[in-house]
């Protein structure tokens, strides 16, 4: 929602040529992997973004659907034959299952004040967590089970490329999406419903609309993620999975998309750092504490995440021009 | 018919022992609308910290009320440190929080290893009575007590002083109470003491329930207390209290008679209630 | 002739008690109205009625010839109902600018769609300037909501309500708050939509003066009922009027 | 936990790569694994760490028991470090997740301590060994431990992949035994109350309840509360390790089965273990996976003495299967079919001793490894 | 003197609102400030109450220096305020936004209510009623009873007669004229017929800086002040 592109275009341009040249400067296919789960999180954020940061729906259950993503595409390539066809199938499915779930919800219970809906998304992810620890037969419950993946994917290096590539495009569509009169109706809702309602916008149909979309995203993000552990177990319901996008896209800055991308990135990066250095010092043995910590900063210092402190400063200056052509004007 | 009588017994003391949990919860995520993660938290250190002066100074009573007092110590600290910054804005709450929980249940393996550790009870508090084919366990009845002593507490506090007045209005509009001349932040202080240290003795109360405790047991537990606290209504301690009793047998009717439920009931008991009276049994505010 | 805007024994009740009391309204078009009263007669209330917020607990609501009794205020909104709130009332986070362009945007039925033309922008973009230039915000055009002062909100809040062209338009004391120096601007405004005969103005105000001049038609609400309704001068003139509402004040400055 | 790999991992070293959980719920659990592969790589090659003039080194990386983060480890130490062998992992999850990549890798993985049935079962490929005991043989243990003929048993368990996975098993094994199941409890991983469910297993009346427990919030001193011992009925599980003993006090009595416990083995090789486990870690006495993380790294060394230290899969593979090898419970052999070592494990009765602050395990009998071998459920 | 503000400078965010204010006002009496819509009125009443921070100048509330002080112990000092936006508790009842505001409920604060409920009998009337419910008007007369019962030496009103019924604005000119006995008030208005009756000073404010002050009485003779600044013959 911000008119100070320029600079931000270039940057995230730059962001993402750096990202496309990064495997021509060093071929740690941990590295791949490690970035790969970056792209497939960020998009999860993003996803998430789309509902907190623009339309100010908080769902603690978000999980559902990228854990929806996650074993539909996993079933069907462990059912029948590794191709990327029955990945494709997958994918379709889980975006249809997860367009009706949200629809679904989003009718029942939009409604509902944030902390309720939050508990309510809450309460489903934690059903279908239930369902998928139960239906044995299916999914063989905790423990999960492993899966062949097509070849194009098994390559970790071009499978980098294909997480890389569905993040720029989704980073562009839903951006798109949120700069176009639809996303600004969202943006407005997130700040004041009843004035957006009066202006005789129906809320409650943005809110499915928006869920819907969020939903699906998370769904495609949530079938790439068990591409790539060729595994899933249940952990992809666990709340724990949703506080992973809030916390990107809270770190990265909320309603900016960019910002869950970046978010992703951090979050990812500062574990693996932290876990590395475990190895080094025995202090950091007990890094969570300082992961923990790092969260605790980031929030109390950039309260409205990277992106969006960057953001606030831009305006802040612009403001100070614009007051400055008001607020002195000589009296007399 | 005694089964349904065991199950009832225990169910109540669970609730209770949930209760205990919740109303920490209610006050601070209620009153102040302040979403706590670190609540959790809170409650694996009452467990720990009751676990270890139980050990150290042998008396029971001495060991539940010090851990409350920890409690308190960490819940001002949190509340200085991590929530003062961000009152009124949830999902900075939530997040910070959350930190926080990470950051203290993470400390509790520092403090008392990574494994689960027993914990003990009095003997006065051992064992069970007996009525024919009824058992009736000691410590769950003692529980009860306490449930039943605090919540009395808590409702004189709530509603014989001003305290829960100006809470409500702090939430609304701060500088006005200030203007008042309300120190509001000191209130809000208070409050969140409160409830860490309820938190607390809730945990420290439920370690030898369950007979042994370990760093993980928070998250778990603030689900239910969240739970307890929507069904019942946010800021309502009678609310809490019924739905804690209403979630502790309802748990345990269920996984006696339809096991394959259990899990999910809860879930679908706060479904239920969210799409029907989404401000709770006895929330006030919609 | 068939009315524009038309209550019918209308009733509104919180609890025991009636705020509004069978009260029947006939808003003609074109027919500047002003409702006056006493605080708490229920003029904001009857707007409620009027703009959706509220339904009657009696009696129907009719637009246009047809009841819209329960129709939610979103739709009455579309419908061509506009209505101002007493209290301020905006997207804080987003500028004066973007503001007003939401409003415009709900006029031009830009709803759901993801992409308009560049000749759309266009059109947008010049009524969203015209508006600002009407209420005197142009200087602010880029300031967000929420650093307004209380009277700048309120102009705001006016051009907003502009922005969606409506036929009928609801004002709630558009000026309360607004700084003398700034009266006659608003006031111009409001005057310049009479004149456009855009549509048709239903005013809630406490200014008497400037209901004077305003308004074609007058009406007086107290204690939920309708006590009187006439021209302005009659209505000035009207004992029960005077003693219920306007009090000695008007009476002596008349004099001066 | 340190990092031992050096440079890199040319044609003259041997590096094996362990996953464990060295944070998270199954700490312990990953430090004991961790701890036993040092002792037994010392141990193998009398302190050398080398083998037919290799060096043999290992790398630790801690798998959070988060699925993902094992993989991402898993991949690292495959390409980074250029391992020959995976070791792990602590939690089942982590290894299945891992178990594809020692197949894309074409490198054998040493499963320790992993459980489920599945590694060596649905999910099992050819490059996986496992030194680690899985449910069923865990759950033969538990049947010949107590079921004979027409004893009655009830069960309970967790409702988890594992609870189930093992009661499936134990009923199989006691039944065969002669035994019948009049009860099966399942209490959802999640409650604490297990009130009902000892309710239900009071009321069918059995001799044993036999109990598979997996965590933390365990229901010993819930069957004390409601006096099952007293009512006759007497509770039967696997002895956990010592951490999980010390909440045991109130199982005192109980008769189970062991996969180790210091004290049972009668073994040279576990009297170094306890001494020199002693010696490196201020007087700690070895736990329930310190001896498996030993077998394995014995395994590997003595898969790669046939070898004569050549790291070639199919070489090793060829080397490993049906291979038998000493441990500190004494000899083990990978069967040929699934790669499941078959071993023994220890029918006990918990005692109070003087001076321990946990109940002890003590030896009933030695269960061999024919007794406790499992079913072969990876034929596709 | 009751009040003295003295080159109070106000900044919100990096914004300078108010450039070195100073005024002051006399025990007892009303003083009056006035200015167009965005002049800094109200974030000089923020200002004094501690709700907006002061960068330079000094408050002093009866001698005393009171800008560094936190709002409540301003407020429990004795200053009482009615903000712009009436900051009204929508929840609570009158009768809990009484019991809220009044801490010592002493007979003092006992009898300042009394006064305040035959002065607005509505208030009276919706004792038990949310007063999110209340009217707009009676609203206002909320805020300023709250505002009056526990102060006890001045009261800042910020444009009070805002949505009031002319009648009402009557009644309330004549009661803040009677409360000048025993408490002091400075008002921020815009009704400058109203609020010209029962001042004796007045303030003209604008672009965050005083412009003119001096008895009322001058600046109902200075036509063309008030044209410049307020608008209005
Ligand atoms: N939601 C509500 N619930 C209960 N009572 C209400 C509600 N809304 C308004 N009232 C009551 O209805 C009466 C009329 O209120 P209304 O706001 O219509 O008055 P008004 O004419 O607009 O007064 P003002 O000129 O002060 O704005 C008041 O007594 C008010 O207390
Ligand atoms: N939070 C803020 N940040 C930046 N500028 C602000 C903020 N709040 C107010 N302003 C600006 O400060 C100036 C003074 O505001 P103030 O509310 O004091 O004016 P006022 O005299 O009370 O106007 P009114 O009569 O309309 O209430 C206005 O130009 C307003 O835009
Ligand atoms: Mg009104
Ligand atoms: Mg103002």
């Amino acid at each position: 929602m911000t008119t100070s592109g320029l600079l931000n275009h270039r940057f995230i341009l730059f962001v993402f040529l750096s990202l496309a040249v990064l495997p021509f400067l060093s071929d740690s296919r941990s590295l791949y992997i490690l970035f790969t789960q970056i792209f497939i999180f960020a998009i999860f954020a993003m996803s998430f973004d789309l509902l907190l940061g623009y339309t100010g729906i908080v769902s603690f259950g978000h999980c559902m659907f990228f854990g929806i993503g996650a074993y539909s595409v996993s079933l069907f390539l462990k059912n029948f034959d590794a191709s990327i066809g029955y990945f494709l199938l997958g994918v379709l499915v889980a975006i249809m299952l997860s367009g009706i779930l949200s629809y679904v919800i989003g009718m029942l219970s939009l409604r509902l004040k944030s902390h309720f809906y939050a508990m309510l998304t809450l309460a489903i992810s934690q059903l279908l967590f239930v369902l998928a620890e139960k239906w044995r037969s299916l999914t063989m419950g905790g423990d999960g089970f492993t899966f062949p993946v097509p070849e194009l994917f098994r390559d970790r290096l071009s499978f980098y490329y294909v997480c890389l590539l569905l993040m720029v495009m989704l980073f562009v569509i839903l951006r798109a999406f949120t700069r176009s009169p639809l996303g600004k109706v969202l943006k407005a809702i997130g700040q004041n419903e009843q004035r957006a309602e009066a202006l005789g916008y129906q809320i409650l149909h943005y809110k499915v609309i928006v869920s819907i979309v969020a939903g699906v995203v998370a769904a495609i993000s949530g079938g790439l993620y068990a591409v790539m552990l060729r595994f899933v177990n249940t952990q992809v319901f666990s709340i724990e999975t949703t506080l992973d996008a809030l916390l990107m896209s809270m770190i990265g800055g909320l309603g900016t998309l960019f910002g869950s991308i970046l978010g992703s990135g951090i979050v990812e990066l500062a574990h693996h750092g932290l876990t590395e250095l475990a190895k080094l010092h025995p202090i950091f043995e007990r890094w969570v504490i300082f992961l923990g910590l790092l969260y605790i900063l980031v929030v109390l210092c950039f309260p409205s995440g990277i992106v969006g402190s960057f953001q606030e400063w831009r305006e802040k200056r612009k403001q100070r021009s614009v007051q400055a052509a008001t607020i002195v004007e000589p009296v007399e | 018919m005694d089964v349904a009588i065991n199950l009832l017994v225990n169910g109540l003391a669970t609730g209770t022992l949930i209760f205990l949990l919740a109303s920490g919860l209610t006050l601070i995520f209620g009153l102040m609308s302040v979403l706590n993660f670190a609540h959790g938290g809170l409650f694996a250190w009452g467990a720990f910290a009751g676990v270890w002066l139980f050990g150290v100074t042998d008396s029971f009573l001495l060991a539940i009320v010090g851990a409350a007092v920890i409690g308190m110590l960490l819940g001002f600290v949190l509340e200085r440190v991590l929530i003062r910054p961000v009152y009124g804005d949830h999902i900075q709450q939530l997040l910070v929080t959350l930190g926080g929980m990470l950051v203290i249940s993470e400390l509790l393996k520092v403090f008392w290893s990574p494994n689960p550790i027993r914990a003990g009870l009095p003997d006065y508090l051992q064992g069970s009575i007996e009525l024919g084919d009824i058992i009736l366990i000691t410590y769950r009845l003692f529980v009860i007590a306490v449930g039943i002593a605090v919540y009395v507490g808590l409702h004189l506090l709530l509603t014989r002083t001003r305290l829960g007045l100006i809470v409500r209005a702090g939430v609304i509009d701060k500088e006005m109470v200030q203007a008042l001349g309300i120190n509001i932040k000191q209130v809000f202080t208070f409050v969140f003491l409160l409830g860490a240290g309820m938190a607390a003795l809730g945990g420290s109360l439920l370690a030898p329930y369950s007979g042994v405790i370990f760093a993980e047991m928070g998250m778990q537990y603030a689900i239910l207390a969240f739970i307890v606290v929507i069904v019942g209504g946010m800021g309502s301690v009678q609310g809490s209290m019924i739905a804690a009793l209403l979630v502790g047998v309802l748990g345990s009717f269920m996984a006696y008679f339809v096991p394959e439920l259990s899990l999910a009931v809860n879930m679908l008991l706060m479904l239920a209630v969210l799409l029907i009276k989404p401000s709770g049994l006895f929330g006030a505010k919609g | 002739m068939s009315y524009l805007l038309e209550t019918v024994d209308a009733s509104v009740a919180f609890g025991e008690q009636t705020v509004i009391n069978k009260v029947s309204l006939r808003i003609p078009k074109q027919r500047f109205t002003s409702i006056i009263g006493p605080n708490g007669a229920g003029k904001t209330t009857l707007f409620n009625l009027l703009s959706g917020q509220l339904t009657p607990s009696q009696g129907t609501i009719k637009y246009k010839g047809q009841e819209i009794t329960h129709l939610p205020p979103a739709a009455r909104a579309r419908m061509g109902i506009g209505r101002s709130f007493q209290l301020t009332n905006l997207f804080p986070k987003l500028t004066v600018r973007e503001n007003i362009r939401l409003a415009v945007q709900a006029s031009q039925g830009v709803r759901f769609r993801l992409w308009i033309s560049q000749a759309d922008q266009m059109r947008q973009a010049e009524e969203v300037e015209r508006l600002l230039h009407l209420v005197l915000l142009e200087k602010k055009a880029d300031v967000l909501a929420s650093l307004l002062a209380h009277g700048e909100k309120r102009k705001l809040e006016l051009a907003m309500l502009l922005g969606l062209r409506p036929d009928v338009l609801l004002l709630d004391e558009p000026t309360a708050g607004i700084s003398l120096e700034e009266v006659p601007a608003v006031l111009r405004v409001i005057e310049s939509i009479k004149e456009s005969n855009s549509c048709t103005i239903i005013l809630i105000e406490h200014k008497m003066d400037m209901v004077k001049s305003l308004s074609d038609h007058m009406v007086v609400l107290f204690h939920g009922e309708l006590l009187a309704e006439g021209t302005p001068t009659d209505m000035m003139r009207n004992e029960q009027v005077q003693s219920a509402y306007l009090g000695g004040l008007y009476k002596h400055d008349a004099a001066t | 936990s340190q990092n031992e790999s050096a440079s890199s991992g040319g044609g003259n070293t041997i590096k094996v790569g362990v996953l464990a959980s060295l944070t998270g719920p199954l700490e312990s659990y990953g430090k004991q694994t961790a701890r036993g592969f040092e002792l037994g790589l010392d141990y193998a090659t009398e302190g050398k760490r080398e083998i037919g003039g290799k060096k043999i080194e290992f790398v630790m990386e801690d798998t959070e028991t988060k699925p993902d983060v094992a993989v991402q480890k898993a991949t690292k130490l495959l390409e980074t470090d250029k391992v020959d062998f995976l070791v792990g992992s602590s939690s089942s999850g982590d290894t299945l997740a891992v178990l594809p990549l020692a197949e894309e890798y074409k490198k054998i993985m040493v499963v320790e301590p992993a459980v489920a049935d599945s590694i060596t079962g649905k999910n099992w490929n050819k490059y996986i060994f496992r030194t680690g005991r899985n449910s069923s043989q865990d759950a033969v243990a538990g049947a010949a431990a107590i079921a004979s003929k027409g004893t009655k048993i009830a069960t309970m368990a967790q409702d988890s992949a594992y609870g189930r996975e093992g009661i499936e098993a134990f009923k199989t094994a006691a039944e065969k035994l002669g035994a019948v199941i009049i009860e099966e409890q399942y209490v959802d991983t999640s409650t604490t109350d297990f009130t009902a469910n000892i309710q239900k297993i009071i009321s069918a009346k059995p001799e044993y309840v036999f109990i598979t427990w997996a965590g933390s919030n365990s229901p010993w001193k819930q069957l004390q509360d409601m006096q099952v011992q007293k009512k006759g009925i007497k509770v039967s599980t696997g002895a956990p390790d010592i951490a999980a003993l010390k909440t045991m006090e109130a199982m005192i009595g109980m008769e189970g089965f062991s996969v180790y416990y210091h004290s049972l083995p009668k073994t040279k090789m576990n009297d170094w273990l306890i001494d020199e486990h002693q010696k490196r870690f201020q007087g700690e006495i070895p736990d329930l996976f310190t001896a498996g993380g030993m077998t394995a790294a014995v395994a590997i060394v003595e898969a790669l003495k046939k070898t004569n230290a050549d790291t070639d899969s199919e070489k090793l593979i060829a080397a490993m299967e049906g291979m038998t090898f000493d441990s500190p419970k004494g000899q083990m052999q990978f069967r040929v079919e699934d790669h499941q070592a078959l071993q023994t494990l220890y029918a006990i009765k918990l005692e109070k001793k003087e001076g321990v602050d946990h109940p002890v395990p003590v030896l009933v009998r030695e269960m061999t490894m024919e007794e406790t071998a499992p079913p072969v459920r990876n034929q596709k | 003197m009751m009040l003295q503000l003295d080159q109070i400078e106000t900044y919100l965010d990096q914004f300078h609102i108010l450039q070195g204010v100073s005024l002051s006002v006399q025990a007892g009496s009303i003083t009056v400030l006035f200015g167009r819509n965005g002049a800094g009125k109200t974030t000089t009443l923020r200002s004094i109450m501690g709700l907006a921070p002061i960068r330079h100048g000094q408050v002093r509330y009866r001698g005393e220096e009171i800008g560094h002080l936190p709002t409540y112990s301003i407020a429990r000092k004795g200053i009482g305020y009615v903000p712009e936006n009436q900051g009204i508790f929508h929840d609570f009842t009158v009768e809990e936004t009484f019991r809220l505001a009044m801490q010592k409920n002493d007979d003092e604060q006992k009898e300042k209510l009394a006064w305040m409920l035959d002065l607005f009998p509505d208030l009276h009337h919706y004792w038990k009623k949310k007063s999110g419910h209340l009217s707009g008007g009676q609203k206002q007369m909320l805020a300023i009873a709250r505002a009056y019962v526990n102060s006890n030496g001045l009261l800042l009103i910020d444009e009070p007669s805002k949505g009031l019924a002319p009648i009402m604005v009557e009644k309330l000119m004549f009661h803040i004229e009677s409360m000048k006995e025993k408490t002091t008030v400075l008002l921020v208005e815009q009704n400058f017929m109203m609020a010209s009756m029962i001042g004796e000073q007045y303030y003209l404010m604008d672009e965050g800086k005083i412009v003119r002050s001096g008895a009322m009485q001058e600046l109902k003779d200075d036509a063309d002040t008030r044209q410049k600044y307020l608008g209005i013959a």
